[in-house]
């Protein structure tokens, strides 16, 4: 792995030493290059946060959108160009908290996206705030009597809006990291990863001993097609399963719908002037 | 006479649509000029909605309030347009519609519609009935309506069309009794050519602009009065290869049409007052990744959900500074169809070329009226296309001596293409560096040379040696020009601006030419007034506003215009 | 029932005849008044559409707000005043498209809050649009090849939420509708009802009948503590299930946590002046 | 010596806060006028970020380019502060953290901090020895070090305090060798009572005042540079009965806000940029439903993302316009601790008297600058609270004589209470009846008569006989007004704008007395010059321009006048 052409080379990267992101970084690098991945099919679209920074460090096309945004910006680019590649990638505040509509609405529309989530449980570039995700009783500078709300429960959603891939990781398992996205990569259709990642800098709660003592890997005999099981193991919370919770295939694909008349992605399309002219002229009789 | 005014008048769900859309398609078939527009509540039944049916000898354009014919269609009409009826305004309906302390507004000329349609097989003919009426008083030849009807129904089978066709023929019947009447002894003359025009509205004519801007993307959130723009690209969307997408929120919606543009798409925007202030942060994202994007703004009266289904012209300043940071863009408010149309196309060739926000501000009164003219400009799409493939060395916000940064999109050379929210370097990099903040923050401001170069000038309609100079923007175009002409006088012109930003340099200079300048708005705080000030120092000495949710009529403006 | 104080008198209802909102409307107003709720201290809290209207028509306080913001405002008054009944009312559309990302977020916090969904299953208001549940193959005037994604299903997701209350009933039950919508009232925490209405101007698809041939009545016997088994319920669509799908009791409830120091509703408090000095005071120390 | 500037400067994380925050600290327990700002990049670790603290014999409250002595915390800190560095400049740090070639700049003095906190107990008490280094050189007492460090770390126990007043003790050694450099031998007088006085900044003033204006509720969302406020508000919001709720995002953190409201309480909004942005459909609901709001906008760079953690005042014509539909507003931007407090207090008041939204303007630089004042001047609030009691006949939006309706809240009184999105009557119920339109739209608009009435005046400072006038208004207020006091010109004088929206009457005036106006900004396109000319038709002869997303010094102004 030493040499990688979606590497940037010499560049500050502006995360925390020891941080959990640099291994997604290196992760996700690497199984674009096991793929194969041709780097200029790829998009990476992320939101704001320390999480979303993940596309300026990958040699490739990317959309850096807004805090909260990075789902329909990717919906609209797979949209225009089937041909693209797009992966969607950000912060659990990102995603489930500001971006918590696009969430649910994207699952439904099922685009063949790839969608990560960095999930340290915490707002990491705005300090070290509770996010969606922080576990009941963390402390904050904002929430210093502790958390009370129950954290969202981003596998169990997903299941209920019948996902077509949902998976989730912790990122010390480098391996079951990679081969989880590479399945979602290769999946067709929606697919969310959720990665637990310590923050170092404002996370003391969920630490990398933490998440080894509160993760197990489901067995080999886990069926992920089972969508009721999956809501189970969704719920289980004493100790969290990671892997493929569930998978299913055939569903219809978002933007596949639009290309049934016509094959070419938007920007080789140009206005039919003469059909324009047609349909104005209907307008002369009705 | 010249031209008559008819309005129907019922509750929504009556199906004054109907009579609305076949009336006006048969007239003009038939060589009338016509000018239709309409009215109503928010809400799906009920209520009290009217739409007004011009007809003249003349091109008809805009809104009138006197009212010669009355239908009724349901109880509470005449009282819905008290203050428009006259003593000449004959009224049309059920006896058991009109109320008896009603009957000494105009002349109630009284027709069973009722009975006349359960003969034909229910009330539901009610409608056809009228139109019949209606056209009869026309003296318009059977064989146009029969075939009108036919297409126009031609998806139900041919009972309806038969029993349509019966109740047209009925209401024709009774209209030769009446037209015995002289009030309703209609001589208005057929125009030869009218037959072949078109005949469009507003919401037609921005839509069929979009697709000759090469349209082919359109994300949107349901908002009146402006979802009938997606609601038309969805009904042509396969055949012209648009997709058209419904999506949660407005907020979705904008950040979608940019991936859409990032990917190589054009896409267009479709929303209204509420809606697009959800945008607001998306619309700062189009200018920080100079990402063209095209935005129609049906504005309606606020604030918030305040009068959804009216008119206003509220939003002027709010679309100017809307958006977090500093950046340019350009908006549009088309005055008259054509406009509309080309404007729009141009929207999608401005956008694109220097890859800003371009706005097309209409609203209620304008998207939902029709009239008849001869055909629609269309500009030839030839090298209006402007992304680049792009080479390895491709920078997508390199500084170029043009001042503008080619455009790329993903998978077309052998380049990368970038976007980024933050402050960026040439190579779309996040950066903190202060020199190269500066030099970004002009390079986005200095585009707005170029869109000063691009003005769509103010259109002087009028004598040119005025003393007088009325000024006004968007929708209220035909209405003011009408009643201009109809007031016949030499010493006022009108300056309409159909751009409304970036203005024209010469403004003042046709300012300062008048004695005396009057800015028309449909708003409470002269919002294009202000805007005049701020740009040019200049202050109308007098405003003429209106703000009830309702269009000006003809007769409001010459009324003004005599006092002048 | 002739007489009800919730009564508005003789006002013009803004609804299409033979729609499912007046026996919503009429229900309402029947559990209020057999609850014996005191109308100065409730407050319904609707968004924007047709079903968003219905505060207009109740003899009571009301915020109508913005379209798919009910739920934060709601949030907002119970929080500043826990003495209020707060009612919040309003379309699928309102709540599940536009207000999506509330409808997560404001389970998650239970305020003691009872939610209403007139699930007509298409965008009334503004003329016959697709709804987040409307079924695939609906057609509309832009969905004219008919709806192709998968429906929002809300039981599901506010059961994967972990919601105190979820119910569901069909408008025509009127028993059950107005059993239920007691029992909502009076659950402390966060109620879910969502209530099937057809719309008779746009939906042709889901109407009465339709409503009657694919629902039925959840059994005596079932169990709606049972989180897994509410699931697997909230999943079927054969025949959709009525009545409460998953109550639990016990949660933490929004409101209260903000109450536990002092007990006066905001109106009441006035800033104490002293204190603050006091605060000042303390920085000329650190 | 009149002033002195020290820059901290490295990598965030190094603990650059904790010696700005003990070092300005003790030095204004120990009697010594003390300014303390920072800028720092969007990041966590690493980078660069730096803080200036000047200390002074007379008041410091401005932020300067010259720095006297920098403290090196890290490697890359000289090149970070090249344009600053003169060679008087002082650089007291690590050999291996200057690089060779940068010693050329200023004067190096290395000193060992690492091997001495080592020897202490590890490298996180470089701080600590650099604080010594410091307050050394100012010979403060170590009685008043040691309570500090006390305090600071009281909940980290005892070991961690004995070793930082360890670490405090060997710095305060080695200035004593340091001292004998002349460049070293700092003479600045410590003043009387200085020691009594109290130390805030922005976020502190702004957070202050929202209390003494009876703030009981704030929802937000997080968001640089506007979080602090919530989180000073959290920290005390037991103490104070507040309720702070993060929420989902903007726009529930206003609409809970506004539902806040309508139950009675008063509800603080903060937010930034992108933030605001979300939030304008809600400011357009305020307005509809004549709630009163609060808004606190910490301004930042954009568009979009923009630079998130720099300065900027580039929000001024959004924030004027923001919002679909026409209503009322009131924009204050103080530019002193004072004004922070007394104006966030007062928007409480206003908003509520005359329901309508306030906005207080902030940015970056001035919430995180702080420095010493005697008092804040708190006004006691008697009769400033507006809810009434309502009864059966209850009307929420009556049109009464005073011109605002009396404001009750649910539950509090015989009435019911009512808030309507839509366009309403009297009562709170939708209407779409005209005329009822047209009395709403001039009741909600005239409230801006009351509001020109309330305008806090701009302040005149320096020479009442000015040629020359320099306009500015917000954070820049310091800054300007040291630069003009410095180039002792008789023919300048400064007028500074805390409230920048409705203007006071009496501006044409100011400006018409100057042969030149010259307006300062720390954006690209002059917003506020604009809005002068758009309010008066005034324009200015010069602009100072910044938008690099920093704020100005006290040199730039100097040279800037110096050239006048
Ligand atoms: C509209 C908007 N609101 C708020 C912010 C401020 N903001 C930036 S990142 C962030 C949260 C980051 O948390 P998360 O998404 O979990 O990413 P992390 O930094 O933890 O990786 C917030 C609130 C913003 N940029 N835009
Ligand atoms: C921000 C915003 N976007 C869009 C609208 C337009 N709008 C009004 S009601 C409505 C949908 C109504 O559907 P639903 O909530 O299901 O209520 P129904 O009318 O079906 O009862 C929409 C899109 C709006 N008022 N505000
Ligand atoms: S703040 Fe936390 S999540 Fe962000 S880079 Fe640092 S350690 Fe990682
Ligand atoms: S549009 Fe549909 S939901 Fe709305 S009132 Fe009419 S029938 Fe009912
Ligand atoms: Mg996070
Ligand atoms: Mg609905």
């Amino acid at each position: 792995m030493s040499e990688n052409r979606f590497d940037m080379g010499e560049i500050d990267i502006a995360w925390c030493p020891g941080c959990g992101n640099f291994s997604i970084l290196k992760a996700v690098k690497q199984v674009l290059l096991e793929l194969d991945i041709d780097q200029k099919k790829l998009v990476m679209v992320s939101g704001i946060g320390q999480a979303a920074k993940i596309p300026q460090y990958i040699k490739t096309n990317y959309f850096n959108g807004l805090h909260g945004r990075a789902l329909p910006a990717a919906t609209g680019i797979k949209a225009a160009n089937p041909h693209l590649i797009v992966i969607a990638e950000s912060g659990d505040g990102c995603m489930y908290g500001e971006g918590g509509n696009h969430f649910i609405h994207t699952i439904r529309r099922n685009p063949d996206i790839t969608h990560i989530v960095h999930n340290n449980m915490v707002y990491g570039l705005t300090k070290g705030q509770a996010s969606p995700t922080s576990p009941t009783g963390f402390e904050t500078p904002v929430q210093n009597n502790g958390v009370f709300i129950k954290p969202f429960n981003p596998i169990a959603v997903a299941i209920a809006l019948d996902a077509s891939f949902v998976a989730r990781t912790y990122i010390a398992h480098k391996e079951l990291t990679e081969s989880i996205l590479k399945n979602a990569i290769e999946h067709k259709g929606y697919a969310l990863i959720d990665i637990f990642q310590p923050c170092v800098s404002f996370n003391k709660i969920n630490t990398y001993d933490w998440y080894k003592a509160n993760t197990y890997l489901l067995g080999e005999d886990y069926d992920p097609t089972d969508r009721k099981a999956a809501f189970a193991k969704a719920l289980e919370n004493e100790k969290y399963p990671l892997g493929i919770l569930y998978q299913k295939t055939g569903g219809v694909i978002f933007e596949k719908q639009y290309y049934k008349h016509n094959e070419k992605p938007l920007f080789q399309r140009r206005p039919n002037l003469s059909s324009i002219k047609d349909l104005v002229e209907s307008k002369r009789i009705n | 006479m010249r031209d008559l005014s008819i309005v129907l008048c019922g509750e929504a769900g009556s199906g004054i649509q109907t009579v609305e859309r076949v009336l006006s398609r048969v007239l003009k078939l038939a060589g009338y000029n016509v000018f239709a527009t309409k009215e109503y509540m928010s809400r799906i039944r009920g209520g009290m909605n009217s739409a007004e049916i011009r007809i003249g000898s003349r091109r008809v354009d805009s809104f009138v309030d006197k009212i010669d014919i009355i239908v009724v269609l349901n109880k509470g009409a005449i009282k819905h347009l008290e203050n428009r009826i006259s003593e000449r305004t004959v009224i049309i309906g059920e006896k058991t519609e009109v109320v008896e302390n009603e009957r000494h507004l105009g002349n109630f000329v009284p027709i069973a519609l009722r009975e006349i349609s359960e003969e034909i097989g229910g009330e539901i003919y009610k409608n056809m009935v009228s139109v019949g009426v209606l056209v009869g008083l026309f003296r318009v030849r059977d064989e146009i309506i029969e075939d009108y009807i036919k297409s126009y129904f031609s998806e139900k089978g041919t009972d309806t069309i038969d029993n349509n066709i019966r109740a047209v023929k009925k209401g024709k019947e009774i209209s030769v009794e009446l037209a015995k009447r002289t009030s309703l002894n209609i001589d208005i003359s057929q125009v030869d050519g009218v037959d072949k025009e078109i005949l469009i509205n507003g919401t037609e004519a921005v839509a069929l602009g979009a697709l000759a801007g090469g349209c082919n993307f359109i994300s949107f959130y349901p908002m009146s009065p402006s979802t009938g723009i997606a609601v038309f690209l969805a009904q042509h969307a396969d055949e012209f290869g648009v997709i058209v997408e419904q999506t949660e929120d407005e907020i979705a919606a904008i950040n979608m049409a940019l991936g859409a543009w990032y990917a190589g798409g054009r896409a267009l925007i479709t929303t209204s007052g509420g809606g697009f202030a959800l945008m607001v942060e998306g619309l700062s994202l189009s200018a920080m990744i100079e990402s063209p994007a095209v935005i129609h703004l049906g504005q309606r009266p606020g604030p918030a959900t305040g009068l959804p289904t009216r008119m206003g012209q509220e939003d002027l300043l709010f679309t100017l500074f809307a958006g977090h940071g500093e950046f340019p863009r350009v908006i549009y408010a088309p005055g008259s169809l054509q406009d509309a149309f080309s404007m729009t196309q141009n929207a999608f060739i401005i956008a694109d070329k220097y890859q800003v926000p371009v706005f097309i501000l209409t609203d209620q009164y304008f998207l939902d009226s029709y009239y008849n003219l001869p055909d629609l400009d269309i500009l030839e799409m030839k090298n209006e296309f402007q992304i680049k493939e792009v080479s390895k060395e491709y920078k997508r916000y390199e500084i170029t001596e043009s001042g503008i940064s080619p455009r790329g999109v993903p998978g077309y050379g052998d380049g990368l293409v970038t976007a980024d929210s933050d402050e960026h370097d040439e190579s779309g990099h996040i950066t903190e560096d202060h020199e190269i903040r500066v030099r970004m923050v002009k390079k986005r401001l200095e585009k707005m040379k170029f869109l000063e170069e691009e003005v769509i000038p103010p259109e002087l309609i009028g004598s040119e040696n005025y003393k007088i100079l009325l000024v006004g923007w968007g929708s209220s175009r035909n209405v003011i020009k009408e009643a201009l002409m109809e007031s016949n006088r030499d010493d006022i012109a009108f300056l309409h601006f159909k751009q409304v930003y970036p203005l024209a340099g010469e403004i003042r200079k046709y300012l300062e030419n008048a004695a005396k300048t009057v800015v028309i708005e449909n708003n409470a705080t002269s919002q294009f007034g202000r805007l005049i000030k701020l740009e040019t120092g200049f202050e109308f000495e007098a405003k003429l506003l209106k703000y009830n949710g309702l269009a000006f009529s003809v007769e409001e403006i010459t009324e003004f215009i005599s006092k002048l």
